[in-house]
């Protein structure tokens, strides 16, 4: 037993637990239910405590952390987002790893009741000139395009980052948003002693057994031996899967539904009956299977994908059953729903399981993390001798350069609702039946995070605010995913507790309450840990989608302005990545109520139509942010820098925070100055919108001056 | 004047579809499952984008044989419109009610993007209301619209006039530079003999709205189904 | 009735140009690899048919894949058989 | 140095779901084909290749196969070989 239950990934302690929960010695079906529902994936076990610090509520807030996906009021809707890694699948097997991972997040989505209506992926690779990751990199990229296309969710947005920690350990985070009635919302609640459970959906595998322990593992040379647990992702079956329990969840015959993610059928029905107070029985030999000969053990770990959980009123199953035949797939009563608490399994007329429900929901041990900080670095100071090559190199890597290679294979139009599409500061779809939108943005700089957790986590939630501000929307809510090293490590478990509580703090000052997320612990290779990556999914709203804003500059004449305090550095910039190949130094700190002010300034602005573009700093400071705004319409600026103290390539380069470039009609400068005074909020003239070419000059002295289809060709590549 | 828009099992523009039609003054539409067979209340069906039975085996090649299809071949033979929209498009090759046959995009990568297409007969039911030789932007999302055809067959369509929409440049130049999948002869559009069956591979319902930022340009298609069915009358 | 396992090979027709193996011929040269020529990409569909002989479960395949498996403008096939040991039915 | 006519037949893992697969039974139960079962899809890579002699030859076409034409993870493959009568080099 001991080595059967090391192997499942439990601890001496934990399966001490089980042994006094039970009151004897598990069977091994039991000890696999206890291994995957008491895994990092599943129980959280080294966040569990530091999550429950995130501000959750609030105005608008329907659902929060819990349920299998977050919910803001918009009107009568209710727009469902979440977001979750697929890393460890990808590094794998990267087509199907990304493909598995969209199915499983459109499977919460849909959980909720609602339609999926959008997708984002946010991705992390190794230096992409390298052989393996550019397999890795056009395998992922042709997965979550071949199943969110065939699928029928537009992939709006996301984020494609390169750096050399990823390059054993790629990221790949996918975000769904949903739209429900908002009096329509599902719940993943077994209730109803008598009630069935149906399983709907594609037959039972042996694949992915142990997926969710899997997940809590770090990668070593063995883990190419449990290659099998790769998983095939068939998009077809999932998008009849969507519409069927779409047209289900419009009856009165389902009072329950639940996705199968990890630990596929006992996390599902233990889930569903923890939340409901109730219990199960589950009779195992009603599951359809893929292959014979398969233990109730593989049948109850088994994470087939395609599958979802109905809680079926008695008496209504075969309503249910034919609702599905029509869609052409398979459902069957794999079990009643009972009072007493208990999950009783049932395979070959014995009984294999029975254990009490919330023992495997509730009852796993929760750790505390020992953090201890790693030694700071010195700051390494780029150099630059000439201003127009920097800024054509910055343009042209690999982080900043046109990520239409990517979207281009992602089918963002389908649905027709994509109002701003991939290349903007943050998506924008509209919400049918209301005027209105929703603005969509991920964002995380690993780099930042790395050199300053507390602040980078502030500063991923303040860009993923500005972006959707950027173009007219109001944040509302974040979803989040945390890709982090080894927590049993000291500085990675120092990371961690930094970032919840830079996240916390930032979500407390700008209003936008964390609605749900998803831990990957454990992005480590031969003991070397990816950058601490908190990926923020934004949502926004905006009232009418005829008021957004976009990046690029609209006529010539206009005047382009610097919106934000002035405090910068190279630390952890992409010049410095570029020429040092690693950050280094002390980044610029989040003032978070200076970020407050600038959103919602910029937002009364566009408000009153006084803005004509708009477009946040990030990467590659000032100058990036100004050639980028360019390249859209082919226009130019003429800009004049403060004849400040600050060294040339900061003033270009460096990068800082809550900074967005605006611009206006000449008659509107006065206005905006006036708003921006009262609000507190620094503002510069930087120059005028002009035809073909962008040129700084300092101290009535040019020293950038390139054309814009030099920007242009550099940046498309 | 009513549109009929199918629903196979993994179409995805269906509603799409739908939406751009209701969308029109005096178009009545409904769906049409793909095992129904009664489609004598229809004016024009249209095979909607997406995947089809996944795409699976080929683009169309399931769906082609679906009930509903042989219902569209007697209703095309008897004159009625057909228009094929993309996942639609191959599905009426692969049901043989247009020649020829889509083989994967030469880029091999599924492609999203707006691209310009030249209206090359304004003639039929489906363009009436575009001017003869008129450069419009339309999107297209596929991996599989490398259309083929046989050396005969491309020249009795390119002699008797049943290119209907060309991939151009902005000027309406169709070099292969400007072909984003590989199609022979940059064709993006066909009809058949009879000028009643068209299929294309852009999405007109996507360019129906100009707050989605692909221009309006796919909604003449729409109406000039309308107007033709109008004059009819 | 017997069980057959039947494979398909579905191969594009020589005169049409395949862009899979194109890229796929391309990628062996990028990998180094040279002296390799007409790389032409093809299916396989193994199915298990039901039949008296195997006459019948021949013409029932030949059936499918005329109807289904392949499509003769681009494609041409060829059907081979063997009698399924393992399952008589 | 001679010519070699090579064919990889590239097959998913028997443990592996084959979703192309399942959909064409599906496809073949509702157009009323019966008795048919098993369906799994895969590709054939036709290639020529040159060598000094059929070792040589099959070597390296298994080593291609193994680098670019089948994903380990996922796939299984299998070689064959025959001299190319026209074109000897
Ligand atoms: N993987 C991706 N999928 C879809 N869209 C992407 C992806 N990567 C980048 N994009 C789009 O490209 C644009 C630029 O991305 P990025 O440089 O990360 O923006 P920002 O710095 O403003 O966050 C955004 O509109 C983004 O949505
Ligand atoms: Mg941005």
């Amino acid at each position: 037993m001991e080595s059967t239950y090391r192997q499942m990934g439990l601890s001496d302690m934990e399966y001490d637990r089980i042994k006094s929960v039970l009151g004897r010695e598990p069977s091994l079906t039991e000890l696999g239910m206890y291994a995957v529902l008491w895994s990092e994936h599943c129980a959280y076990k080294h966040s569990r405590k530091l999550l429950r610090t995130l501000p959750t509520t609030g105005e608008g807030i329907l659902v929060g952390p819990g349920e299998n996906a977050g919910a803001v009021e918009m009107g009568d809707y209710a727009i469902v987002f979440k977001i979750e890694s697929h890393n460890h699948p990808v590094a794998i097997e990267p087509f199907q790893g990304a493909a598995t991972g969209v199915g499983g997040i459109v499977r919460d989505i849909l959980a909720m009741g609602a339609r999926p209506v959008a997708l984002l992926d946010s991705l992390r690779f190794g230096d992409p000139k390298e052989p393996r990751n550019k397999y890795l990199i056009n395998g992922v990229v042709a997965g979550i395009s071949a199943y969110g296309n065939a699928i029928g969710v537009p992939t709006v947005g996301g984020e494609v980052k390169f750096a050399n920690a990823y390059s054993e350990n790629p990221l790949c985070n996918v975000m769904c948003v949903g739209v429900v009635k908002k009096d329509r919302i599902a719940k993943g609640l077994a209730r109803g002693p008598g009630n069935a459970l149906m399983l709907v959906g594609a037959r039972t595998g042996r694949d992915g057994i142990h997926g969710a322990t899997f997940a809590s593992e770090q990668l070593d040379e063995t883990s190419e031996q449990k290659r099998p647990a790769v998983q095939v992702g068939d998009p077809f079956m999932e998008k009849l899967l969507i519409e069927a329990c779409l047209e289900l969840l419009d009856t009165p015959y389902v009072v329950g539904i639940q996705d199968m993610g990890a630990a596929g059928i006992t996390s599902s029905v233990a889930e569903t009956a923890s939340r409901a107070k109730t219990g199960a029985e589950l009779y195992l030999d009603n599951v359809p299977l893929r292959e014979s000969g398969m233990s109730a053990y593989e049948i109850m770990l088994s994470e087939s994908q395609e599958r979802m959980l109905l809680i079926v009123k008695q008496g209504k199953e075969a309503e249910v059953a034919a609702r599905c035949a029509k869609w052409g797939l398979l459902s069957a009563v794999i079990g009643r729903v009972t009072a007493d608490g208990m999950l009783r399994v049932f395979h070959k007329g014995e009984k294999v399981a029975e254990v009490p429900v919330t023992s495997l929901t509730d009852d796993a041990p929760c750790y505390s993390l020992l953090p201890a900080p790693r030694p700071g670095t010195r700051e390494e100071v780029p150099s630059v001798t000439d201003p127009d090559s920097t800024l054509l190199e910055l343009l042209a890597s690999p982080g900043i350069s046109s990520k239409q290679w990517v979207y281009e294979q992602y089918d963002y139009m389908v649905q027709t609702n994509t109002v701003l599409r991939p290349g903007q500061d943050a998506a924008l779809i509209r919400v049918r039946g209301t005027r209105g939108g929703i603005a969509l943005s991920t964002d995380g700089n690993g780099r930042l995070v790395y050199l300053d957790p507390y602040e980078g986590a502030k500063a991923a939630v303040a860009e993923a605010a500005r972006n959707v501000v950027c173009v007219g929307a109001t944040p509302r809510a974040i979803t989040n995913c945390l890709n982090f090293g080894n927590p049993e490590k000291p500085h990675i478990a120092y990371e961690f507790t930094q970032v919840v509580r830079g996240m916390g703090d930032a979500c407390r000052a700008l209003g936008t309450p964390v609605t749900g997320g998803n831990v990957s612990f454990y992005n480590e290779t031969c003991g070397k840990a990816v950058y601490p990556t908190p990926v923020v999914g934004m949502l926004g709203v905006l009232d009418d989608i005829l008021a957004a804003v976009t990046c690029a500059f609209k006529s010539e004449g206009d005047v382009v302005l610097l919106l934000g305090p002035d405090r910068v550095s190279f630390a952890g910039s992409e010049l410095q990545y570029l020429q040092y190949g690693a950050p280094s130094g002390t980044p610029v700190p989040v003032d978070l109520e200076m970020e407050v002010r600038l959103q919602k300034t910029v937002l009364s602005l566009m408000k009153k139509r006084l803005v004509k573009s708009a477009h946040d700093l990030s990467e590659g400071g000032l100058a990036v942010a100004l050639a980028e705004c360019c390249i859209d319409q082919a226009l130019g600026a003429s800009v004049e820098l403060a004849d400040d103290t600050m060294p040339l390539p900061l003033s270009l380069f460096a990068e800082g925070p809550s900074r967005i470039i605006i611009t206006c009609s000449p008659e509107h400068l006065h206005e905006i100055r006036r708003c921006c005074g009262e609000a507190g909020v620094p503002c510069r003239v930087l120059g005028t919108v002009v035809k073909g070419v962008l040129s700084i000059a300092r101290a009535g002295e040019t020293c950038l001056r390139v054309s814009v289809d030099h920007i242009i060709s550099k940046w498309r590549g | 004047m009513k549109f009929g828009v199918v629903v196979f099992p993994g179409s995805n523009c269906d509603a799409d579809c739908y939406n751009a039609i209701a969308d029109i003054p005096g178009a009545q539409v409904r769906y049409v499952w793909h095992k129904d067979r009664d489609i004598s209340d229809l004016d024009c069906v249209v095979l909607p984008g997406g995947f089809s039975y996944g795409d699976y085996l080929r683009t169309g090649a399931i769906a082609a044989l679906s009930p509903v299809m042989e219902s569209v071949a007697d209703f095309a033979k008897r004159g009625g419109l057909v228009l094929g929209i993309c996942n639609g498009f191959q599905i009426l090759l692969e049901a043989g009610l247009l020649p020829g046959a889509m083989r994967r995009n030469s880029t091999l990568t599924f492609i999203c993007k707006d691209v310009y297409v030249k209206v090359e007969r304004a003639d039929t039911p489906f363009t009436s209301l575009y001017r003869q030789g008129q450069v419009i932007k339309m999107p297209i999302a596929h991996s599989d619209g490398n259309y083929y055809a046989d050396q005969k067959t491309l020249d009795a369509l390119e002699t008797t006039g049943r290119v209907v929409f060309r991939y151009c440049d902005t000027e309406g130049l169709a070099t292969a530079e400007h072909c984003p999948n590989g199609a022979m002869n940059n064709i993006a559009g066909i009809i058949n003999e009879s000028g009643n069956v068209l299929g294309l591979m852009p999405h007109p319902e996507r360019c129906s709205e100009g707050v989605l930022g692909s221009g309006e340009d796919g909604r003449m298609l729409l109406m000039s189904c309308i107007h033709h069915l109008n004059r009819g009358r | 009735m017997m069980r057959f396992r039947a494979r398909v090979y579905v191969m594009l027709k020589q005169t049409v140009l395949d862009p899979q193996g194109s890229a796929v011929l391309r990628a062996l040269g990028d990998l180094g690899y040279d002296g390799i020529h007409d790389v032409r990409i093809g299916k396989i569909v193994d199915l298990s048919v039901q039949a008296e002989d195997p006459d019948e479960a021949r013409a029932k395949v030949e059936e499918i894949a005329k109807r289904l498996l392949a499509n003769p403008v681009l494609e041409e096939f060829s059907v081979f058989l063997e009698p399924d040991a393992a399952q008589g039915v």
